[in-house]
């Protein structure tokens, strides 16, 4: 058996019938547990008060912002190269995702902001590659609302996220260039957790966990939602054949 | 309810914006999907007829 | 190759209108923008390299659409694609026409509203040197979101929203170059990866953007 | 062989209108293309062209081999007719544009732009940029619209001069066009009006 097994509709309306409680239901632990420790248990950090409880929002949602475009990416590069349906609905289905967790990294970054640089927006290298992202995750989901044809959309849409991607990164290494920011560093990778201490580290894992979870549920959900919209498209299409 | 001092509006509204962004997409993707599906009920139910 | 650069340098030439207003507009917005920020002089040389990059890239956006919609409009973009001309080197040609007639009377223009704008003068040079060196990717990029929209209506709206974050690297560092340039600053890194960002640009766009003409016209 | 179909089936809108078609043209002969409006004709001379793939089947014929005209000529209303000429010549590397004047009666035409033409100048022009082509294969999509009696027989003897010269053509009309030796493939037989299967309509009924 193979993985493409999954790229037939069918298969994949079925597997994702059976997963997609599941993931509703891990999900929802997950990101109750994180947001509630995080929120109710954790101490103040010693420079930073209370606002500290914002990367329990700010970095996961930002984490997977650009996870939701990478994922998109490949979905792309799978519809172009197998021209597996499903693949490019997923891409499709994971746009709004990832642009609701751009907003959600942009709105909780300038309250985090505010308090802490003395202005809601900082031309800060960080929020404003997020902003420049938030303007790619537009483009992408009006290019596909605007074309009729499925598969023309599919392809074009492809074409384009390859493309952005090119485009993302030099726009990110040239924001960089055009004004070395306030912003802190990545105050966590997987190999660094000393520069966060414990108490901040373990309920922050659990709200990633969340948000990627969160993140798995909407796309499946959206997904099977694509595939159904298409199938209906499809029967109309019979209807007004026959 | 911890103490948040002086940056409570901050992390308070920093929480309520992304409960309601996620909430927006969530009850988006349910409308969508409920919509999609009785679209497709029906037009399947209309077919089987025939 | 070289007859379809001519044919389109004639008729951008012959049609007047469409590719005239991306100049006459740059001029209106380097009037109106000391209009609005004030006359005083500092205020103006300092906004003068981002004014006059982003009044080049609006202006350059403009006439973007008419790179394939008029060709498609009377099927010769479906006779185009049907040609021994290698499509790719069609979207090439196109692009590169479109950047005579806008991007190139852009470039000479920019000095002489610089002067309006209270320029500094070391900046002069590295404006036109900068702008040479960007504008061929405003052109092939914009002849890329053109590609993805050719068959829309309305494409035009939706063609600045795909297109203007594709031109962010170009914007920053072109008007990097430029600030630099009028503090007299090192600006070697931003003009390199200026050049750098055209040069892939117009080795690699052209291959996506017949990809896309040829799903829009299938 | 210059063209030559098998089991081609073509697709419109993402529905089959066309299956099962085979069919071959050679040196010096016409297929003339019959059926009624959204039967599929300019479907079918699209994907033979190479501008859009087909469902099923195979298409053989060199690249190199095809001149098409659709329903609109691709001329520049700004350029002259000898302009418009000129480039299609150039692009092709083709013969020169004096015969194709000469051939649809261009001449006293030449200065003028295309813009100021009459519709069936305008027609006439965008059949000359076949002969400044030099393809042996034309494929042309209602060649005859808005041409009067005059100018069908005048396109006639053109097709006829092609085809004696070993060149070949598919033309989708309506009209007689006074071609007696053209083949004619009546299209109806081969109209289906099925979904092109892509999956979504049965994939889990």
């Amino acid at each position: 058996m193979s993985i493409w097994e999954y790229a037939n509709p069918k298969k994949f309306m079925q597997t994702s019938a059976w997963a997609l409680p599941w993931a509703v239901a891990l999900t929802v632990a997950l990101l109750v547990t994180g947001l509630v420790w995080g929120f109710f248990f954790t101490p103040d950090d010693y420079k930073q008060g209370s606002t500290v409880k914002i990367i329990y929002l700010h970095v996961p949602s930002a984490m997977m912002a650009i996870n939701a475009w990478a994922m998109m990416l490949v979905a792309s590069m799978i519809w172009i190269v197998r021209r597996h349906h499903v693949s490019a609905l997923a891409a499709k289905a994971a746009a709004p995702v990832g642009l609701t967790f751009t907003l959600i990294a942009l709105v909780t970054g300038a309250l985090w902001g505010q308090p802490m640089w003395g202005t809601w927006w900082a031309w800060d290298p960080r929020l404003t590659s997020f902003l420049i992202l938030c303007l790619f995750y537009l483009g992408y989901i009006a290019l596909w609302s605007a074309i009729e044809n499925p598969d023309t959309a599919a392809d074009l849409t492809s074409i384009l996220c390859l493309v952005g991607s090119v485009f993302a990164l030099l726009s990110r290494y040239a924001v960089n260039f055009w004004n070395q920011g306030l912003h802190q560093g990545a105050s966590l990778s997987l190999d660094k957790e000393e520069n966060v201490a414990d108490v901040f580290w373990l309920p922050l894992l659990v709200c990633i966990a969340g948000f990627i979870l969160l993140f798995i549920t909407m796309v499946l959900m959206r997904t099977r939602t694509e595939i159904r919209q298409r199938r209906l498209q499809a029967l109309l299409a019979r209807e007004r054949v026959a | 309810m911890p103490e948040l001092g002086k940056y409570a509006g901050a992390v308070i509204g920093s929480y309520v914006l992304a409960a309601l962004l996620i909430a927006a997409l969530v009850g988006l993707s349910l409308w969508q999907a409920a919509r999609v599906k009785r679209a497709l009920a029906e037009v399947e139910a209309r077919q089987g007829e025939k | 190759m070289r007859a379809l650069l001519i044919r389109d340098l004639r008729l951008a030439l012959r049609s007047g209108g469409g590719f005239g207003l991306g100049l006459a507009f740059f001029l209106i917005l380097a009037v109106l923008v000391p209009l609005g920020v004030g006359a005083e002089g500092g205020t103006l040389g300092r906004i003068a390299p981002g004014i006059l990059w982003v009044g080049a890239l609006l202006a350059c956006l403009l006439s973007l659409d008419r790179i394939f919609a008029l060709d498609h409009e009377d099927g010769s973009l479906d006779l185009l694609a049907t040609s021994p001309l290698p499509l790719e080197g069609a979207v090439a040609m196109k692009a590169l026409a479109h950047w005579l007639v806008t991007g190139l009377p852009l470039t000479l223009l920019a000095p002489g509203l610089g002067v309006l704008l209270n320029l500094a003068p070391p900046a002069y040079g590295w404006l036109a040197l900068s702008l040479v060196l960007g504008t061929p990717t405003l052109s092939m990029v914009g002849a890329f979101g053109a590609a993805l929209t050719v068959g829309l209506r309305r494409g035009g709206l939706l063609l600045s929203l795909l297109v203007l974050p594709l031109y962010v690297p170009t914007l920053i560092f072109g008007a990097e170059v430029v600030r630099r340039g009028a503090e007299g600053m090192a600006l070697g890194t931003p003009l390199a990866l200026l050049a750098a960002i055209s040069l892939g640009a117009a080795a690699l766009l052209p291959f996506a953007a017949a990809a896309a003409l040829r799903v829009n016209l299938r | 062989m210059i063209l030559e179909t098998t089991d081609l089936s073509v697709a419109r809108g993402g529905v089959t209108v066309l299956a099962g078609l085979g069919f071959a043209v050679g040196a010096g002969q016409a297929l003339v293309l019959r059926g009624p409006n959204g039967s599929g004709k300019t479907t079918l001379l699209r994907t033979l062209a190479g501008l859009q793939p087909p469902v099923a089947g195979r298409v053989m014929l060199s690249p190199d081999a095809v001149a098409y005209a659709a329903h609109a000529d691709g001329l520049k209303s700004t350029l002259t007719v000898a302009e418009n000429l000129a480039f299609w010549a150039s692009i092709y590397g083709g013969p020169p544009p004096e015969r194709a004047i000469a051939a649809l009666d261009l001449a006293g035409l030449i200065r003028r732009r295309a813009g100021e033409l009459s519709a069936g100048q305008k027609r006439r022009l965008g059949l000359a940029r076949l002969l400044v082509t030099g393809r042996p294969l034309w494929l042309l999509d209602e060649p005859t619209v808005s041409l009067d009696v005059a100018s069908v027989a005048l396109f006639a003897a053109v097709v006829r001069e092609h085809l004696r010269q070993g060149g070949a053509a598919v033309i989708a009309t309506h009209v007689d066009l006074g071609l007696p030796e053209a083949r004619i493939l009546d299209l109806d037989p081969y109209r289906t009006r099925v979904l092109a299967r892509d999956g979504f309509d049965e994939a889990f009924a």
